[in-house]
């Protein structure tokens, strides 16, 4: 049925009150949506800012170097801890979760807009540390520099700790919901791949999360009261610190990475309308990551710790790295013999796809030990992560919410600008980070305010260009993306219920969704991808 | 891109230390098959984006959902691929970590934002670590602050320094020139700035070198000794010359003046006062300045070199 | 999602529970008079797991519960454990090739060019000899 | 009770089973949470002591056993009262369940009150974390030797500190319990809130049946 539905969420109850202490999952979802959205953009200019001043080799262009210390600092803790870890799970999760799962809401309502209020909180703390000097100690606050720094290190990291309950509180909803809500006939293995990455996702959530509430509690105890358990001056081990940080944020990194996941295998098989390859093998691999992810965090130190740990170390790495890899070739074989749209959804999950595989390649790199001693702290490390965070999760991302627009809000963005926007970033994206491995394996150290007075700054300065015009280049098309979705959401060509032609429940449901996501018990057919077995009829040309 | 190049290429550094080439054979077997399945990816991608093109009928698509044959192939391929990689790094890792015996001693002082190295010989040299070709050097490497890192691209060697410990790493320079020190863990505002230099000699250069660092020449006027130790111990990272003010507060027209102390009274910038701020410099900090920054130079820098830093600041006005 | 009736844990189970715990604690504190080298702590940490065996099975119900919430912490048991054992396989080996790198020089060369610091960690400082 | 719809039945939920069970699994979930919470101190307990043994034996002659013996018989008790609680509800004897859980809150307090005791003591001998210690020679004071010791009082004051917290917490919603049990609102039908503090309440238990023994009974 191709129409809009008049009274849905959206607009049921339109007083700021009933946003504000709304127990609907999906109105959270889009409280997040907006929240996190700001800080992107925040966490964007501030890398734009990053960007013009490595434009020439010498410092002091338009920041100084305290300044540069403190912009860095803050894209990154920024970008991971208020727009990334967030993104797909509390806001994309939000608003899609129960609906797939053709359940009336998550099981807290309450906690889950606790979640949202935490992370206000949490935010605001970090806003505040931004207002009284901002941090100067890399997002991963390494003592015993952060230990000693004056700058604003205690606000920011109990903005973290904070925002670390508001992640626990999302995970926790998640999981319990996926156990005990599924509507009848939704088995583990009838459940879109999208919610099973999400599960995954959230068993790293209370894992892991909770560890890096206490090391940020050890290090504002530190600097309180030098307890000494990680300021060397004090008989305490600053590596200790990066083993404490890093066990949870490297599962944080699936945390970031597996629900994008999800959503590229959704996307891939709705625009090759056809069943998903392997599908007990990618619910497995993400759950198999989740648990391998904790058992990796010693990779980021392999020029910190004892040769021994760094041997055990790399070699779970790679075991970890074969289920990411697997999985690209599992995409792949979905493809084959489908019957293959190019919408912009679709675009995204192909950028994802040749982006990530450059990520997860990459990858390999470092986590050789003999290459990554060369490697470790250089540029080739910074464009390796961007490539997993922003070519995986942030395009995913992207996908995802170009994929559940037409849900969310009922109305479709303009086609052609989207696919423009989704073209102009692959170029964009590649163009800024291609020329970072190169410089980061010619020796380009990270973190550096100036590189003037070096060997080889003279090819340092031609890539550092190259990145800059780069970046503007995605600038630009998050500016045009901006536009036609703002644009859509009052005048885009209504959508109607299953503009994609997708087999996942919350198509089944008018759009926008209604109150309580179904005006009628939905009923379980079909398997989420039987696109062997039933042709949905598309709701839109 | 050939596995024996020593020049640099358009990846990596040129291979200046008996490890590199091993290093660089390592990248270059990763980069070939990686590149080869980035390739595959890309045409699986677009060849099956093409053929397999919705053209707008209706019908349902095909069942296929798992292949056992190609699913144990693509799985086993990368993994052996990856236990090679894995236990050709770790034999390379172990290498590079084990030191020689016999090798040259030199102890590495890293602090806010400068590298000094000790030589046995009873001197320590500022910034330039002089080695000779063809001979391992073994570095026995301590901070006196926060964490660094001993990076040097063309050795492919890295090492974290970690307070409170000796980090130790080797390596054995094949070939004679001048290559950048950098450091490579965040230590504060001018991690940047803190550079330094290998310079690699033949063993008859350094031997002639070693002779001579050992002594030091009156013939230098002082001035230029002070003008060449500001640059030697990295004053510049916190101290400009031009009145900007940095770390610390601009050398520009403090001679003769009365500095502002948070402790103390106003204090006249003289000779005792400048050698007092080199050797004991956390005594009394300049009003707006924090404290804790400026490490000691005490044991580091030479009595001459004090005396010309004095001439030195005496010029900048 | 069962729809049976809650199980009510008779009090006779809540009274020999108590008591069992009662008892070990006093047996933890008698057996910690006596020294049994590294079995100390081994002693201490059976009894304290045991104990709180008792108290998750019976004062927590996870004996009559869904399997679920038994599966549940004990993988946070177990994810405890690997937080601790692999980041001590670290703390614990810091200088494990050094030491190796000791015994093979130790045949050639005088000892006390060879000597490698193997606490790091105490602000005590270090002689070694590669000092002048 | 399963079927039963109490007032305190949300909608989203199919049946009250099914909202019981959830509430459930959540809050083992969030114990989960405070397992790993511990990790941390756990963790920085099980490397300095493997790195500083003899400071470790030293050290944990401060502590006073007797007192922290009785601590754990208090707990222990608590915990036993409080299931008991949850059983008289689960029997409809809501003035049985009344006495055992505002008998838990006395044991909460006794706890307290004795941990407040040991405390005083640390800070007369000048046993304080990090930066703070600062030991004093007096006769009830025990002199120790060993590198850093106050990394143990450091260790000592973050474990029992957060435990503490978490008895305080338990301790208030304890209180909540009790006022919600006297205006009736806990029937057989439903309970859960009570089981849920109930819980929480035995896993602030079981942190201290670890916490004893590592930090008073090492040697």
């Amino acid at each position: 049925m191709r129409e809009y539905l008049e009274k849905n969420y959206l607009n049921e109850e339109t007083t700021i009150k009933s946003w504000l202490l709304t127990l609907d999952h999906k109105r959270i979802g889009l409280m997040y949506l907006f929240a996190i959205m700001f800080f992107f953009a925040i966490g964007g200019f501030l890398a734009l800012f990053i960007r013009l001043e490595l434009l020439t080799p010498i410092g002091g262009d338009i920041l100084d170097k305290d300044t540069y210390n403190v912009f860095y600092t803050l894209h990154g803790a920024i970008m991971i801890f208020m727009f990334i870890i967030p993104s797909v799970p509390a806001a994309m999760g939000n608003l899609i979760l129960p609906v797939m799962l053709g359940t009336k809401d998550v099981a807290f309502p309450r906690l889950n807009l606790a979640s949202w209020y935490v992370y206000v909180v949490g935010s605001s703390i970090g806003i505040f540390s931004i207002v009284s000097g901002g941090v100067d100690t890399g997002w991963t606050f390494y003592t015993p520099y952060s230990s000693s720094t004056d700058t604003a290190v205690i606000s920011m990291t109990f903005a973290v700790l904070v925002l670390g309950f508001s992640s626990i509180f999302t995970g926790i909803n998640f999981i319990v919901t996926v156990h005990k809500m599924r509507a009848p006939g939704i088995t583990w293995f009838k459940m879109p791949l999208f919610i099973w990455s999400l599960y995954a996702t959230a068993l790293i959530q209370i894992l892991a999360t909770p560890v890096i509430a206490v090391t940020m509690l050890l290090l504002i105890m530190e600097r309180t009261f030098q307890v000494g358990i990680f300021d060397p001056a004090m008989g305490g081990d600053p590596v200790l610190f990066q083993h404490f940080f890093w066990f949870y944020s490297h599962p944080a990194v699936y945390i970031m990475i597996l629900p994008g996941m999800g959503i590229i295998s959704e996307i891939i098989s709705v625009f090759s309308k056809k069943k998903i390859f392997g599908y007990k093998f990618i619910a497995g691999s993400s759950m198999a990551i989740a648990l391998f992810g904790f058992l990796v965090w010693g990779h980021h130190m392999f020029t910190a710790e004892s040769e021994f740990a760094a041997l055990v170390f790399s070699i779970i790495t790679y075991l970890t790295a074969l289920p990411s890899g697997v999985k690209i070739f599992n995409w792949l074989a979905t493809l084959y013999k489908g019957k293959i749209s190019f919408e912009a959804p679709m675009l995204y999950a192909i950028n994802f796809l040749l982006l990530f595989a450059i990520g997860g390649l990459t990858g390999i790199f470092l986590g050789t030990l003999s290459v990554d001693v060369m490697l470790h702290d250089t540029y080739f490390v910074v464009a390796h992560f961007h490539y997993v965070m922003m070519g995986g999760t942030v395009i995913a991302f992207l996908g995802g919410l170009h994929y559940w627009w037409p849900k969310i809000w009922g109305r479709m963005y303009s086609e052609k600008w989207a696919r423009v926007s989704a073209i102009l970033i692959f170029f964009g994206f590649n163009l800024t980070f291609i020329p970072q491995f190169i410089m980061g394996s010619l020796g380009m150290p990270r973190r550096y305010w100036q590189y003037d007075g070096m060997l080889n700054t003279e090819l340092f300065h031609f890539y550092h260009t190259l990145s800059t015009v780069g970046s503007w280049m995605i600038a630009l098309s998050f500016i045009i993306m901006l536009i036609y979705l703002v644009h859509s959401i009052k005048n885009g060509k209504v959508a109607g219920s299953n503009p994609w032609g997708a087999l996942t429940l919350e198509w089944q449901t008018p759009s926008p969704t209604p109150a309580h996501n179904f005006l009628e018990e939905p009923k379980i057919t079909h398997g989420p991808y039987a696109y062997d077995e039933v042709e949905a009829e598309r709701t839109i040309d | 891109m050939f596995l024996n190049a020593t020049e640099q290429t358009a990846w990596l550094p040129q291979q200046a230390s008996t490890i590199a080439s091993e290093v660089d054979a390592l990248f270059y077997f990763i980069y070939y098959w990686t590149l080869f399945f980035l390739g595959l990816v890309t045409f699986c991608t677009f060849y099956f984006g093409w053929k397999y093109k919705n053209n707008g009928k209706k019908g349902l698509t095909s069942s296929v959902d798992h292949s056992t044959l190609l699913e144990v192939t693509w799985t086993a391929i990368p993994f052996v691929l990856v236990m090679i990689v894995f236990f050709w790094g770790a034999g390379s890792y172990i290498k590079m970590n084990v030191i020689p015996y016999g090798a040259m001693e030199v102890n590495v002082t890293a602090q806010k934002w400068s590298w000094n190295f000790k030589y046995k010989e009873g001197f320590s040299n500022p910034r330039e670590l002089v080695v000779p070709v063809n001979t391992p050097i073994k570095l026995v490497m301590e901070s006196q602050d926060v964490l660094h890192s001993f990076y040097v691209p063309e050795f492919r060697v890295k090492m974290d320094i970690i307070p409170n410990r000796y980090m130790m790493t080797w390596f054995e320079a094949t070939k004679t020139g001048e290559f950048d020190i950098m450091c490579t863990e965040y230590c504060g505002s001018s991690h940047s700035e803190m550079l330094g230099k290998v310079i690699v000699k033949s063993q008859s250069d350094y031997n002639e070198w070693l002779e001579k660092a050992n002594v030091i020449d009156e013939s230098i006027p002082l001035v230029e000794v002070g003008r060449t130790a500001y640059k030697r111990y990295a004053c510049n990272t916190c101290h400009s010359i031009d009145g900007t003010s940095g770390t610390g507060p601009s050398l520009k027209g403090i001679w003769g003046t009365m500095a502002e102390h948070e402790s103390t009274a106003a204090l006249l910038v003289d000779e005792n006062y400048i050698r007092e701020s080199i050797l004991n410099p956390q005594k009394d900090i300049v009003k707006g300045y924090p404290y804790g920054n400026m490490p000691t130079f005490k044991g580091l820098i030479r009595g001459r070199e004090i005396e010309g830093l004095i001439e030195y600041i005496k010029e900048i006005k | 999602m069962s729809n049976h009736e809650h199980h009510v844990t008779p009090l006779s189970t809540y009274l020999i529970v108590f008591s069992s715990l009662l008892a070990l604690t006093g047996i933890t504190v008698f057996s910690a008079q006596f020294d049994f080298g590294w079995f100390n702590i081994v002693l201490a940490l059976m009894i304290a797991s045991f104990k709180s065996s008792l108290v998750l099975l019976f004062f927590m119900h996870l004996y009559y519960d869904n399997k679920i919430n038994l599966a549940f912490i004990l993988a946070s048991v177990v994810f405890l454990a690997i937080f601790i054992g692999i980041t001590m396989v670290d703390t614990n080996f810091r200088s494990t090739l050094y030491d190796v790198r000791g015994k093979l020089v130790e045949e050639q060369a005088p000892k006390e060019n060879f000597q490698k610091s193997s606490s790091h960690h105490s602000d005590e400082h270090i002689e070694h000899s590669t000092d002048h | 009770m399963s079927t039963e719809k109490t007032k305190y039945f949300q909608h989203h939920f199919v049946d009250p089973d099914q909202q019981y069970e959830s509430s459930k699994l959540g809050m083992w979930a969030f114990l989960v949470t405070e397992v790993l919470t511990f990790a941390g101190f756990f963790c920085a307990y099980a490397i300095f002591r493997a790195w500083n043994p003899d400071m470790f034996i030293n050290a944990h002659k401060a502590l006073d056993v007797v007192m922290g013996g009785t601590n754990t018989v208090v707990l222990i008790t608590s915990s036993l009262t409080m299931a008991l609680a949850i059983r008289y509800i689960q029997i409809n004897n809501s003035r049985a369940a009344l006495i055992n859980l505002v008998l838990t809150l006395i044991f909460a307090g006794t706890f307290l009150v004795i941990k407040y005791f040991e405390y005083e003591h640390k800070f007369h001998c000048g046993h304080l974390p990090g930066a703070l210690y600062n030991p004093h020679i007096a006769p009830d004071c025990v002199a120790i030797e060993g590198n850093n010791p106050h990394v143990f009082f450091s260790i000592y004051f973050m474990m029992t500190g957060l435990h503490g917290i978490h008895v305080i917490a338990g301790m208030a919603l304890i209180v909540w319990l009790i006022i919600r049990t006297i205006k009736g609102h806990f029937t057989p039908a439903y309970y859960t809130p009570v089981e849920m503090v109930g819980l929480f309440w035995h896993l602030v238990d079981l942190i201290w049946i670890f916490l004893f023994p590592l930090l008073y009974l090492i040697g």
